[in-house]
């Protein structure tokens, strides 16, 4: 009826239309993944499969995680990341699924291990009858040029997990004893070992897919150049698209060489990751049950919520992701123990924990998670809101009403941390209502905030921790951790750690911990927070998920 | 003067425009508080890494060497013809990975969002308006006003979260986020999912993309007939009151004719040649309502990576968004020319 | 039965400043074949009497009291889908400004095409398109121009297509209104001889608008001079020629350059054209009018003198003696 | 008899269309009256008036609030996240904290920011638009040639890129919002130059000999006075709605300090569990904002140009 009217309107969308489509076009053809008839087909079944629901070979995941930048163990260094190299890959040994301190050990390409006294050499005996995808049988030189691989790129990558967990100050070199043993040989006694080994940056990687000197990015339409690791885990990557440098889908297969298949691993034949960008979104489709499980991010109000809700199971466990409060010592007004006590006693733990995480964590009154050996609650003695000890402290140092300890509390404002602005807020109501503190709040995006870290303009400034292994050893450090820029050093703190790193005996090493928090408590460089929890929302058709202290999501265990 | 000599010296015309651009945009990304490149380290700001950094993104370099290369990458057909988009340089936030691939990664999210939104926004907004031309000074035409008013004073995002509150939450009608859900996306032809699906016969994609896209583009779509609806209103206004339309009803046309033919058929081309430029306003709200739907476009990339810093992905999406803006300005001129047959000879 | 019968018509302009009075007490009859010529300033009502014919009167405006007999119909209480049909059917209307008359962004045929489908919608577009060449070519316009946009003709041609238009399904009763203003002279003349050689062929009922006395008084047969909305004077050509009552009349006549005597005074009239929002009360002209006395502040009514010839004005008397 | 004029819409007009008759003088001392009868200018005249009410309102109502509020509204500590009640009549946010409290003070970062940019186009892109198009020639194609490349780019786009770049805070954001707004009124003030320039009362001052600035001040600006106003409204709320938006992907200001924006954005989080209270009320408020001044805008525009008078 409008005639050219609608011809205009239609021929503008369609130029348009056309226009970008030659461009994608040209693009999709360029990065190699021209969509044939075949991968339409398998498409089309995809759909038609997760639509119909109750499949027991499909399990579909959602997540506002995103693999932050690539599956190779060399540089990975992100939870998700790791998560999905533990599917796909093996490490030589792993922690017991369930362990509560996560110090029972159990071989996975390993099947024995032994070390000599002086805890600097460590045999291992492997697995054999592991096959790579290709026919190929795994033995110690892949183990050996894994390691090696790790180690030569930690120059090139010094962002990378083999960097952040020192892998260069801890091995010297690696040898194939046989084609079934192999020998770590370590720079320093290290009792941890173990611990790193189950770590993901100790993932075997295939050879074929793992160029000595390269690290393996993402390349579109190709999943397997996509990763260097061995595909001898429990799943296969089978599918993996990238939007924008982040994840927009993830499927994983069963593989059918995985070498514990026997035990009737994996339960699930295919997992499907959905890429959720805010809590809001996946928590309306697991409510919706357009995912089996949400696993990371679903917010504690969410959680609470869901608990009522009929048509979904919420799972929760146990958490060892941490923060604390860092101090720039090396200036006024921190640069006096007694002020950061001071500060350290007026803190309001419980009131974050309750108000803001809604019970969902728990006050950490030591650098060491509950659960791990050496945890202790050494910062208990400061107290809660102990505005006395608080008052007393700085009135020593000439502070009160009139003339109040005035600083700046930094905050992450872009997400990095779970509620961070609301923690700051709280924190500085707790502080300031001790009447001789007064707090400026300062936030930044996160990027900004690591280069302020660095340049070390922050008086005080919360922080984040994440287990790299179940071990005190990857706690215990942060007192006083160079990268923290907090200019604190304490040689006898860092005696007993290099001492507990050296004896496998674990009453010392509890010991040794104990005395490194009682140091802390009176130094207060670094003020432990708090510690999550851990959770996860499925369908009530969904079992056995273990949430343990490791944090890992092991897919291969559940069943539906 | 025939259409295309016109076509051609709008496109020239186009050119200094868009180096302006350029050039503003890499100005403004270059005059940084702190060091881009001191920005990417988790732990250590070891210098060796940042210099290595700085030599990654070219950043080494004296600022016109920079700004060189930059403008030279954009126009390197050979860079355009292996990779398949414009040389944008490198994420200062995943260094090994390409702007220019990721950018055009997102773009079809965002084109496909603002297409649907485009068409609301028009027809919603035309036909309002031209009803509310035919009933002046009357009842309708206050209450269309007013809507009008009311739609510009709206933030995309709150009307955003005020659907996804209803249709999400409470009636759990609609996705409130993502550009599919349920299913896999069709793959990559075009890059629109509508599109595919329906080249692909994958219904069930189809559908499901659909119904991922009805909030967002409504919102938007909404948002922006506002001010379709105004200059419609305005120049059927103007057209109506016009000798040729009441000849036109001497003639004993329908009025329906006299209404679309006559006057929306004149008013049009003005309306038109407005819409190409509120298309750029439309594109500013696309990063909002992509960021309240979390739809994975280049507004939301954009957005994404203001958290990391990374500014050279910054840049490129801003790149790309002038490009497109550019692109359709020109598309709607020509339109016009060809629309109006006084340009025509 | 007459072609079309006007009686007692008032129109009304409801602004929101008041109502205007536009068309008062107009009622006349007009014959097949005849012309008939509506003088008067402008804004004295006579576009807007030859609007509410086609009952097309602008937006506030509403006709208010009287009737509109065509062939014996009353449009005026028709319903509007009847009274679309009549339009261009029965009743053409050739408008004063052929440049902005026509639909700048359709084609010229596409115009002749689009009317005549419109009142026969069973019409072949391709017959149309025959119809419509002959047309042009009646009115010495190319044929092949057919596919062109009107702003590529010129003036006089366009008025003619809109001629073309008016009588392309051969109505009754055409009005012209102003169709030559807008036109320079020669034109003028070519245009009025194609509406009066028209006039001729097709017999058809003539209303020819304008505010140029002479141009009525060389081609029409009766007259209406309008003034203040009301008609002051009608007659027939001649008799109005040879004896013009009204003073208004006499006013415009004087007003006219004659060829014939030479040193003869034109004189304008004094004063303006009335505010139609507050008109003057009693007679309209009476503001103006040289012979105006206490009883024109009372309407007058419309009185015969003899010989079809009709006057508004209390004068009719002795205005004989008046030359 | 006498014409009586009565006092028309149209005789309260822009110059475009009458100011060859008016000289500037008469016009702004037409303009007075004009506003102090607003009402009696019929839809219009009502429009600004019910804007300015409304923007005062919420100008005042943020003012007097820190006296009035029940509540602090960052440290007070209620109930998490109860939905309105006769104690919270607007409820209170996943902090327990009182939503009306926020809601009454919650205005000032708006008000700021939008005041502080709306200054700052007014400075530059006035004289900026007056002396380019007044010298005209290479200067004034340079300049508006720039401002067209940016007046043509997606507006938020580029604001989010320059606050990206500043970094957040009251001043960061009105500057980057300012950025994008300054065209508006260079393009507004270049068009009405232009076609004032020419007019005969400019053109006899020159002849007269004044100085540039002179005929620029004295005879054309305040010509051009009336539509720089109208877009300095309709200005007014774009920036308020650009300031939202920037506040809602994050470049707002600190936690410590109630904001509209900010209870959006944080209440986003808590929509899916259904507290539609935390994003519903600072919304309206919002909208509340940019309504009044919209309407200021729209109802002056139509009153200095009546265009479509009948």
């Amino acid at each position: 009826m409008i005639g050219r009217v609608e011809l205009a309107i239609v021929a503008l969308v369609l130029i348009g239309i056309i226009v970008s489509s030659g461009a994608m076009y040209y693009a999709s053809v360029t990065l190699g993944n021209v969509s044939t008839l075949k991968d339409q087909l398998t498409d089309l079944q995809n759909s038609l499969q997760s639509t119909l629901t109750g499949l027991e070979t499909t399990l579909t995941v959602g997540t506002t995680d995103s693999v932050e930048l690539t599956l190779d163990p060399a540089q990975a260094y992100d939870y998700f990341g790791w998560n999905i190299i533990q599917q796909i890959g093996e490490t030589l040994v792993s922690v017991q699924p369930g362990s509560a301190t996560g110090a029972d050990f159990v071989g996975n390409l390993a099947t024995g291990w032994n070390s000599s006294s002086d805890l600097k050499t460590w045999d291992f005996t492997l697995r054999s009858g592991v096959l790579f995808p290709d026919g190929t049988e795994f033995n110690a030189t892949h183990v050996k040029y894994s390691f090696d691989r790790a180690i030569e790129l930690i120059p090139q990558i010094p962002e990378g997990a083999p960097a952040g967990l020192g892998y260069g100050d801890i091995f010297d070199h690696t040898d194939v004893i046989s084609k079934y043993t192999v020998r770590f040989v370590l720079k320093i006694p290290f009792s941890p070992l173990l611990g790193i080994l189950s770590a993901r940056s100790s993932t075997i990687v295939d050879p074929k897919y793992a160029p000595r000197n390269v690290q393996v990015n993402y390349t579109a339409g190709d999943a397997r150049a996509s990763t260097p690791v061995a595909f001898v885990g429990p799943y296969k990557l089978s599918e993996w698209i990238r939007v924008g440098g982040r994840d927009q889908e993830i499927k994983l297969d069963a593989n059918p060489k995985y070498w514990n298949l026997a035990a009737g691993y994996p339960r699930i034949k295919h997992i499907i990751f959905k890429f959720y960008s805010d809590a809001a979104g996946l928590r309306l489709a697991i409510s919706a049950g357009d995912v089996d499980m949400a696993f990371r991010h679903i917010s504690p109000v969410d959680v609470l919520d869901l608990q009522t809700n009929p048509n979904v199971k919420v799972w929760f466990g146990t958490g060892a992701q941490i923060q604390y409060l860092c101090f720039q010592t090396k200036r006024a007004p921190f640069n006096d123990p007694r002020v950061r006590m001071a500060v350290a006693a007026a803190l309001n733990r419980t009131d974050v924990t309750e108000r803001v995480f809604l019970g969902l964590a728990n006050p950490l009154y030591s650098i060491v998670p509950p659960g791990m050996l050496g945890h202790t609650e050494a910062f208990a003695k400061l107290g809660e809101a102990n505005y006395t000890l608080t008052r007393s402290l700085l009135a020593q140092l000439g502070y009160n009403q009139g003339n109040p300890l005035k600083f700046d509390l930094w905050y992450e404002s872009s997400g990095h941390y779970p509620q961070s602005e609301q923690q700051a807020l709280l924190y500085k109501q707790a502080l300031e209502a001790s009447g001789v503190i007064a707090v400026t709040l300062k936030h930044a995006d996160w990027a900004s905030y690591k280069l302020n870290r660095d340049n070390e303009i922050m008086d005080a400034y919360v922080y984040g921790w994440y287990p790299d292994y179940v071990d005190p050893d990857d706690y215990a450090f942060l007192y006083w951790a160079s990268w923290l820029h907090t200019n604190y050093a304490n040689a006898t703190q860092v005696a007993y750690y290099d001492q507990a790193r050296a004896t496998t005996n674990s009453t010392l090493r509890t010991e040794l911990y104990g005395k490194i928090d009682g140091m802390a408590v009176e130094q207060c460089s670094v003020v432990p927070l708090w510690v999550s929890g851990a959770w996860a929302v499925t369908k009530p058709g969904v079992y056995s998920i273990f949430l343990d202290i490791t944090q890992d999501m092991r897919y291969w265990l559940i069943s539906k | 003067m025939g259409l295309r000599s016109y076509v051609i010296t709008r496109i020239i015309l186009t050119i200094p425009t868009l180096l302006l651009l350029l050039t503003a945009v890499f100005l403004v990304m270059r005059v940084l508080p702190g060091d881009p490149a001191a920005l990417h380290f988790e732990k250590k700001g070891d210098p060796a890494d940042v210099e290595r950094l700085r030599q990654i993104l070219g950043m080494d370099k004296p600022l016109w060497q920079q700004y060189i290369n930059y403008i030279g990458g954009l126009v390197d057909i050979g860079y355009l013809r292996q990779h398949g988009y414009p040389n944008l340089g490198k994420s200062m936030y995943q260094t090994s990975e390409e702007v220019g691939g990721q950018v055009f990664s997102a773009f079809p999210a965002t084109l496909e969002l603002a297409i649907y939104a485009t068409i609301i926004a028009s027809v919603l907004g035309i036909m309002l308006g031209v009803a509310s031309s035919k009933s002046y000074g009357k009842t309708p035409d206050h209450l269309i006003r007013n809507f009008g008013t009311i739609t510009y004073a709206i933030p995309v995002f709150f009307l955003g979260l005020i659907f996804q509150l209803i249709f999400g939450v409470y009636l759990g009608w609609l996705p409130t986020g993502q550009r599919i859900s349920n299913v896999a996306p069709p793959t990559t032809i075009t890059g629109l999912y509508t599109i595919d699906s329906i080249l692909q016969g994958n219904i069930i994609a189809f559908v499901e993309s659909v119904r991922a896209l009805l909030l967002p583009s409504l919102t938007l779509g909404i948002v922006l007939s506002g001010v379709f609806l105004r200059l419609t209103r305005a120049n059927m206004l103007e057209t109506l009151r016009l000798e040729f339309v009441t000849a036109a009803r001497a003639r004993g046309l329908q009025e329906s004719t006299v209404t679309y033919g006559y006057a929306l058929r004149n008013a049009f081309l003005p309306v038109l040649t407005m819409m190409g430029l509120q298309f750029a306003m439309l594109l500013g709200g696309a990063v909002l309502t992509e960021t309240t739907f979390s739809w994975p476009g280049l507004g939301k990339y954009m957005v994404d990576r203001i958290n990391f810093r990374d500014y050279t992905a910054i840049q490129g999406a801003v790149v790309m968004f002038g490009l497109f803006v550019t692109l359709v300005s020109l598309t709607v001129d020509v339109l016009c020319a060809y629309l109006d047959p006084r340009i025509r000879l | 039965m007459p072609l079309l019968k006007i009686d007692s018509l008032d129109v009304e302009y409801r602004t929101n400043r008041g109502r205007i009075r536009a068309v008062e007490d107009v009622s006349f009859s007009l014959e097949k074949g005849e012309v008939l010529g509506l003088a008067g300033e402008s804004g004295s009502g006579k576009s807007t009497l030859g609007l509410s014919i086609i009952r097309l009167v602008p937006s506030p405006g509403v006709i208010v009291r009287g009737s509109i007999e065509i062939d014996g119909t009353d449009i005026v209480k028709l319903p509007e889908d009847k009274m679309r049909l009549l339009r261009g059917g029965k009743v053409a209307y050739i408008f004063q400004d052929p440049m902005t008359s026509l639909n700048p962004v359709k084609k010229v045929g596409a115009h002749f095409v689009e009317m005549m489908q419109t009142h026969e919608p069973d019409l072949e577009k391709k017959v149309a398109i025959e119809r419509t060449e002959k047309i042009l070519k009646d009115l010495r316009i190319p044929s092949e121009r057919i596919d062109d946009y009107p702003h590529q003709f010129s003036g006089g041609m366009r008025q003619r297509i809109m001629i073309g238009l008016a009588i392309a399904l051969n109505p009754d009763l055409v009005i012209a209104d102003e169709p030559t203003t807008a036109l320079d002279v020669i034109v003028q003349a070519k245009i009025l001889d194609l509406l009066a050689s028209l006039r001729d062929r097709y017999g058809m009922g003539l209303i020819l608008i304008s505010h140029d006395l002479s141009i009525i008084l060389e081609r029409c047969d009766k007259i209406i001079v309008m003034y203040g909305g009301s008609m002051v004077e009608y007659a027939p050509n001649a008799e109005l020629h040879k004896n013009p009552i009204h003073p208004y009349t006499q006013a415009l006549l004087q007003s006219i350059p004659n060829i014939e005597l030479s040193e003869q005074k034109l004189s304008a009239i004094p004063g303006s054209p009335p505010n139609m929002l507050n008109p003057p009360k009693g007679c309209s002209f009476g503001p103006r009018c040289p012979y105006a006395k206490e009883q024109c502040r009372m309407k007058p009514s419309l009185i015969d003198v003899g010989n079809d010839h009709f006057v508004r004005c209390f004068a009719t008397g002795e205005s004989a003696e008046v030359e | 008899m006498r014409k009586k004029t009565t006092k028309t819409p149209g005789s309260f007009s822009a110059p475009k269309t009458s100011g060859s008759t008016k000289t500037p003088r008469s016009f702004l001392a037409r303009i007075i009256p004009g506003l102090t009868s607003l009402t009696r200018r019929g839809p219009s005249g009502w429009m600004v008036t019910l804007g300015i009410a409304i923007v005062l309102g919420l100008v005042v109502m943020t003012a007097v609030s820190p006296f009035v509020v029940p509540h602090d509204p960052i440290l007070y500590h209620g109930p998490l996240r109860s939905p309105p009640s006769l104690e919270f009549p607007m409820g209170t946010t996943d902090l327990g904290q009182d939503m009306l409290s926020r809601v009454m003070m919650g205005g000032l970062i708006m008000l700021q920011v939008a005041a502080l940019s709306v200054f700052i186009c007014f400075l530059i892109g006035v004289p900026l638009g007056l002396f380019s198009s007044y010298v005209g020639g290479n200067f004034d194609k340079t300049v508006s040639l720039v401002i067209d490349a940016v007046y043509a780019f997606p507006g938020l786009v580029l604001a989010i890129a320059i606050a990206a770049v500043l970094g957040s805070g009251v001043i960061n954001m009105a500057i980057s919002i300012a950025v994008v707004y300054i065209p508006s009124y260079y393009r507004i003030v270049r068009s009405q130059v232009l076609s004032i320039k020419e007019l005969t009362y400019v053109e006899a001052a020159r002849s007269i000999g004044a100085k540039w600035h002179t005929v620029l001040y004295r005879y054309i600006f305040p010509n051009v006075v009336p539509s720089i106003v109208t877009v300095l409204t309709v200005n007014f709320a774009d920036a308020v709605l650009t300031a939202a938006g920037l506040t809602f992907i994050g470049l707002g200001v600190s936690v410590d300090v109630p904001d509209w924006g900010y209870d959006l954005t944080n209440g986003r989080k808590l929509l899916t569990s259904g507290a539609w209270w935390v994003i519903t009320f600072p919304g309206i408020m919002i909208i509340l904002l940019a309504l009044g001044f919209t309407f200021i805008g729209e109802g002056l525009s139509e009153l200095l140009n009546p265009k479509l008078e009948r």
